[in-house]
């Protein structure tokens, strides 16, 4: 089964990538764009998608600084 | 809520924020009356160990810290020497070690930001980082986890900022495995008249704030983080992981220094650990003030903080500056410039107080005597450990292995193996001052200027924990001497020291004798060579579920190198070369890497002479500033052997040499295992030199009969092969020791 | 002989590329925020991490002012070196063809390695002889010269790989051991490896000086426009 | 409006990350994952949403090596 993990900064952790955008849109000639935050997708093909929890919180994310969401195919978010 | 609920209250606080009853008494009795949550949370920082030095303080009274050089000593936000031609060179070494236990990247990140800023706060430019890291044994998932994490957030902070990071050690053992050590050191040069005090001046002036917004990063971290042992509830803590923003800091530096150019501050000082509480009062009390803030004007970067919270919030990438109010207008275009926050907080006051506002309001209000010079200093009940401390490190070779095997196993292990998979990350060139960095040399050299005319610096960072393990005093010696030859093998003669002390929780006797002791190894040594101490840094309550590390002072020095032109590698440079061991050196097995490979782990260590050890670092020196020397390494770990081995290696080049004449003097003292002992036996004191035959033999023949300049053999080959007189020789192909050193750490993460 | 070289909130190697292009004419800082090179002859832009190198490497920083003059400067024949992250922000600006992904080995990487000149026709190689071998330092994190097979093909026709990792040093992975590739017309050159820190024999080889030398040669002989 | 930005390699691009992601599972006890790759996440609020793909082709993504796709808050892929 497809799967897709988005991970982004927990809240109120630094997002310092986020903050740059954020900061250099404008000059850039992009106004009117706010809280900006970038993350990480990972993208994978999963034989057992009960276990994908578990991947997130070993390896794919690091969750003292990051949230996660696991999408599965069919859209549906767990 | 009734009065007397008020009182329980609180008094559940103060524990919870790490004050013991007697210091919340004595709160209550600085402000005459109970604290309010602003003034709890500030004073159980401002009192807290990181920041206060309850246990340290009159310990560290012990380490000499003038000197001619020296021209900001301990007290500033970092050290400072004098190196000639009207400059001055800034440097010191911090911990991040609690942090970086619980999220290695950016914890280590965050430590190099964080003694960045400590020295461009005095106005220097910072030119050098190195890397002091300690882990548990690499076959450990964690401690590889660890490793890998410190070492990529020390060369993302680094590279990304734009700062060399030329040098560092990285060792390695089971006390390590549960709480690393990550110890940072920055060096900065600034024009002597440029550099700034910290001292607030000027009442009426403004308290400015420069650089990030403020988070909650990192509250309560100061108290909790790095003031409690780390133990299994630590994974509750986790949410206040500071994260590093080294462009904000690029940023940040850059317009610091330009404002410091155009003079327009009267003052700066860095954030760091309990953020604007103890910036605003160290800066109050050193300019002898008050100043007053108003928490409700800094630049938030979450909703609905606390007057608290902003008080003591780490969030990184910060400064604090006073500025006359007549040039706040000059001192916004720059930052505007270089788009860097800049917002008055504050003000300068003559009330000697630290006063917190909110919106006009006052919410707190602590005389900054009280927060500074108050803290309770508590003595130390030394006690020397009546059984062992520490567990044998696991065995891993053993007794009976063939000298060659033997060498290579050393060379393989993870402690003397290159650190090459770890430096390479490092960007050491940025700056154009790099002439000898991680790998070329025992100590980094640095220009001064770029057009050479004012010769170059030397800086090393040293210390081996297991040593001091074994004997506090003498290992903690050892590590002064260490650092100074590794200045001395490229020619350069030490002018000031830094150091950080990470130990075990001092409250326990053991612990504090450990300390004490290491103090006072420390504090000879730099007296023996003449080495002021201008700064440093203490961490303590080092200790894991497994208990504590070894005690592990970490010695940085500077030293100034006349002629960079002439200095030599640590790596045999051409065939031919004779080569020699300069020095009083007197190796002993008791202690060694080898020792430790076999799984031993003595209790003392042989006595060091330390008037005859500084001769030496006169002599080592002088020959190397002879400009003669093509090769200079200093004997460390894994003894005589591996420090041949090593030139071998550096220089792809072999050698066959004699120690017949040492393993002779070795028995004639009646050490036991001589061979062995002259090849991989420790101690300080030795130099491996190699250089044209005429040169060498011309260095030799000023020996004033002691032991100190031997001859011992010739460079050339693709073996390393050293006789030891009649019982046995070591020989082993220059290929195969190389692949032992190459890829002894490297294999563990490939 | 006028370099300039251009500074971004994020720059580091700055002054570096500033030292090494002063020991062959003149050189000067420009700041990103200005809109005029007023009549330099030459541009680098030097290593670092411009705005953070957030988001992706070179993305924001080929937005700053000064990059619009720089791109006119580059059309009329101008010669601009990148160096590293200026490597990284040529090509986000299309100065150069292809982009620069993260080292196949994932990490950041300082060391010296060889680079033979593939073309020394170039605005930046032509006092090298063909084939030549320059020893130059490289230390970057996203170094993976990319671009279609196509691509590379016609670059390769057009001898718009100037710079080529020597067998057994590409460090990175990039296509075709790629280490310096020029737009068409071989004025613009951008490289991962960096020469600037390898003009002073007592910090590296000086084999990097030949790239700032050959600049100096074209604008003696007024082959390229000034700005 | 709330937007929500992936940014993934483009296929037949060498994705080192995703790799080593790969790679790693196994001997974290997880097996049967395949098609690993790591790409990014943008999550900002935009004024003006049909500015979105400009955005993406100038600087959020680089086309030659990246592609992207575009959700609004409603979830509807554009
Ligand atoms: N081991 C030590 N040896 C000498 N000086 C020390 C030592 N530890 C701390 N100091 C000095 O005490 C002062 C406070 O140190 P620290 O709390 O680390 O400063 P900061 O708040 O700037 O990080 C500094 O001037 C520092 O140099
Ligand atoms: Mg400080």
């Amino acid at each position: 089964m497809k799967a897709r993990v988005l991970i982004r900064p927990k809240e109120g952790i630094l997002d310092p990538q986020g903050q740059a955008v954020e900061r250099a849109l404008p000059a850039l000639g992009f106004e009117g764009v706010e809280s900006v935050h970038v993350g990480r997708l990972v993208e994978l093909e999963v034989a057992d998608p009960s276990r994908l929890g578990e991947m997130c919180e070993q390896l794919l994310a690091n969750p003292l600084i990051e949230d996660y969401e696991v999408e599965l195919d069919d859209g549906a978010a767990r | 809520m009734s009065g007397a609920s008020t009182v329980e209250h609180s008094t559940l606080r103060h524990r919870e924020l790490g004050l013991t009853d007697p210091e919340y008494e004595r709160i209550v009795d600085r402000l005459g009356r109970e604290p309010n949550d602003v003034e709890l949370a500030v004073f159980s920082l401002m009192w807290s160990e990181h920041c206060g030095y309850k246990h340290s303080r009159r310990l560290l009274g012990r380490l000499p810290t003038e000197g001619e050089h020296v021209v900001m000593g301990p007290g500033e936000n970092a050290g400072a020497v004098d190196v000639g031609d009207g400059l001055a060179v800034a440097f010191k070494v911090e911990s991040h070690n609690h942090p970086s236990a619980v999220e290695p990247f950016q914890g280590a990140a965050t430590g190099v930001g964080g003694i960045l800023r400590d020295v461009f706060a005095i106005g220097a430019r910072p030119i050098a980082v190195l890397d002091s890291l300690r882990f548990g044994e690499l076959d450990s998932a964690r401690s590889r986890y660890l490793m890998n994490g410190a070492v990529a957030g020390i060369g993302h902070y680094g590279n990304s900022i734009g700062v060399a990071t030329v040098g560092g050690e990285i060792l390695f053992g089971e006390p390590y495995e549960s709480n690393c050590l990550v110890n940072a050191m920055c060096v900065g040069i600034a024009p002597s008249e440029r550099l700034v005090r910290s001292a607030a001046a000027g009442v009426g002036n403004l308290v400015v704030l420069l650089g990030a917004l403020t988070g909650r990063d990192g509250i309560g971290g100061a108290s909790v983080l790095a003031s409690a042992e780390l133990g299994e509830e630590s994974a509750s803590k986790r949410p206040s992981v500071q994260i590093g923003d080294p462009f904000e800091e690029k940023k940040l530096l850059e317009c610091c220094l330009e404002l410091l150019d155009r003079g327009l501050l009267a003052s700066l000082q860095d954030l760091g650990a309990a953020g604007l509480s103890s910036s605003a009062s160290e800066m109050a009390s050193k300019g002898g003030v008050g100043i007053d803030l108003d928490v409700a004007c800094v630049p938030r970067r979450e909703p609905g903080m606390e007057a608290f919270e902003v008080m003591v919030s780490e969030s990184q990438e910060r400064m604090l500056c006073v500025v006359e109010p007549a040039r706040l207008d000059a001192v916004r275009a720059v930052c505007d410039e270089w788009d860097v926050g800049a917002t008055a907080i504050g003000a300068v006051t003559d009330t000697r107080r630290l006063r917190v506002l909110e919106e006009g309001e006052p919410v707190g209000d602590m005389p900054v005597e009280a927060l500074i010079d108050d803290c309770p200093l508590y003595d130390l009940a030394p006690q020397r450990p009546v059984s062992p401390v520490y567990a044998a490190p696991r065995a891993r070779l053993e007794a009976g292995t063939a000298l060659g095997e033997t060498l290579l196993a050393l060379l393989r292990s993870e402690n003397i193996a290159s650190k090459r998979w770890a430096y390479e990350q490092y960007d050491g060139l940025v700056g154009s001052r790099t002439v000898r960095r991680s790998g070329s040399a025992d100590a980094a050299v640095l220009h001064l200027t770029h057009d050479g005319t004012s010769g170059a610096i030397a800086v090393s960072i040293d210390g081996n924990g297991r040593r001091v393990a074994c004997d506090p005093y003498v290992g903690a010696a050892e590590a002064v001497l260490e650092c100074a030859r590794n200045l001395a093998c490229v020619g350069a003669e030490p002018l000031g020291l830094t150091n950080c002390l990470n130990f075990g929780n001092p409250e326990k006797d053991h612990i504090a004798w450990q300390l004490e002791r290491a103090v006072a190894g420390l504090a000879d040594a730099c007296r023996a060579l003449g080495v002021p101490v201008v700064g440093g840094n203490v961490s303590l309550y080092n200790e894991g579920g497994g208990g504590p590390i070894y005690p592990t002072p970490i010695v940085g020095m500077v030293g100034r190198v006349p002629d960079p032109t002439s200095v030599p590698e640590s790596a045999f440079v051409e065939e031919g070369h004779a080569v020699a061991l300069i020095g009083p050196f007197r190796p002993a097995l008791a202690g060694s890497e080898l020792d430790a490979l076999r799984g031993r782990l003595v209790n003392g260590l042989p006595e060091v002479e330390l008037k005859a050890q500084a001769r030496a670092l006169d002599a080592a020196r002088a020959a190397v500033r002879s400009g003669q020397l093509a090769t200079a390494h200093d004997v460390s770990d894994g003894g005589l052997a591996c420090a041949l081995g090593e030139c071998c290696v550096a220089g792809g080049i072999g050698a066959r040499v004699d120690l017949a004449g040492l393993v002779r003097r070795l028995a004639e003292g009646g050490a036991p295992r001589t061979a062995e002992t002259a090849l991989f036996g420790e101690g300080p004191g030795g130099v491996v030199i190699a250089g044209p035959g005429e040169a060498i033999a011309r260095l030799a023949a000023d020996d004033d009969g002691s032991d100190r300049r031997v001859i011992l053999g010739e460079t050339g080959g693709d073996t390393l092969v050293i006789e030891t007189g009649s019982t046995a020789r070591l020989d082993i192909e220059v290929a195969a020791a190389r692949e032992a050193f190459e890829r002894g750490v490297a294999d563990h993460f490939s | 002989m006028r370099f300039g070289v251009v500074r971004f909130p994020g720059s580091c190697d700055e002054t570096d590329a500033l030292l090494a292009c002063r020991r062959f004419g003149e050189a000067e800082i420009v700041w990103h925020r200005e809109r005029d090179l007023h009549g330099l002859d030459a541009v680098v832009l030097p290593g670092g991490f411009s705005y953070g190198d957030y988001l992706r490497v070179g993305a924001i920083a080929r937005f700053s002012p000064i990059m619009r003059a720089i791109v006119e400067f580059a059309r009329v024949g101008g010669p601009v070196l990148g160096i590293c992250n200026g490597f990284q922000v040529l090509c986000e600006a299309r100065l150069l063809p292809g982009a620069l992904l993260p080292n196949t080995g994932l990490r950041f990487l300082c060391r010296q390695v060889d680079v033979r000149v593939a073309n020394a026709d170039t605005s930046f190689t032509r006092a090298c002889g063909r084939g030549e071998r320059l020893s130059l330092p490289v230390k970057h994190g996203a170094g993976r010269f990319y671009a279609p097979d196509e691509v590379l093909d016609a670059m390769e026709a057009n001898g718009q790989i100037a710079l080529r990792y020597a067998d057994g040093h590409n460090p990175n992975g990039s296509a075709r051991d790629a280490a310096g590739v020029t737009n068409e017309a071989g004025n613009v050159l951008g490289l991962m490896p960096h020469p600037e820190h390898a003009t002073d024999p007592l910090t590296g080889s000086t084999d990097g000086g030949r790239l700032f030398a050959s600049a100096v040669e074209q604008i003696a002989e007024g082959t390229a426009v000034a700005a």
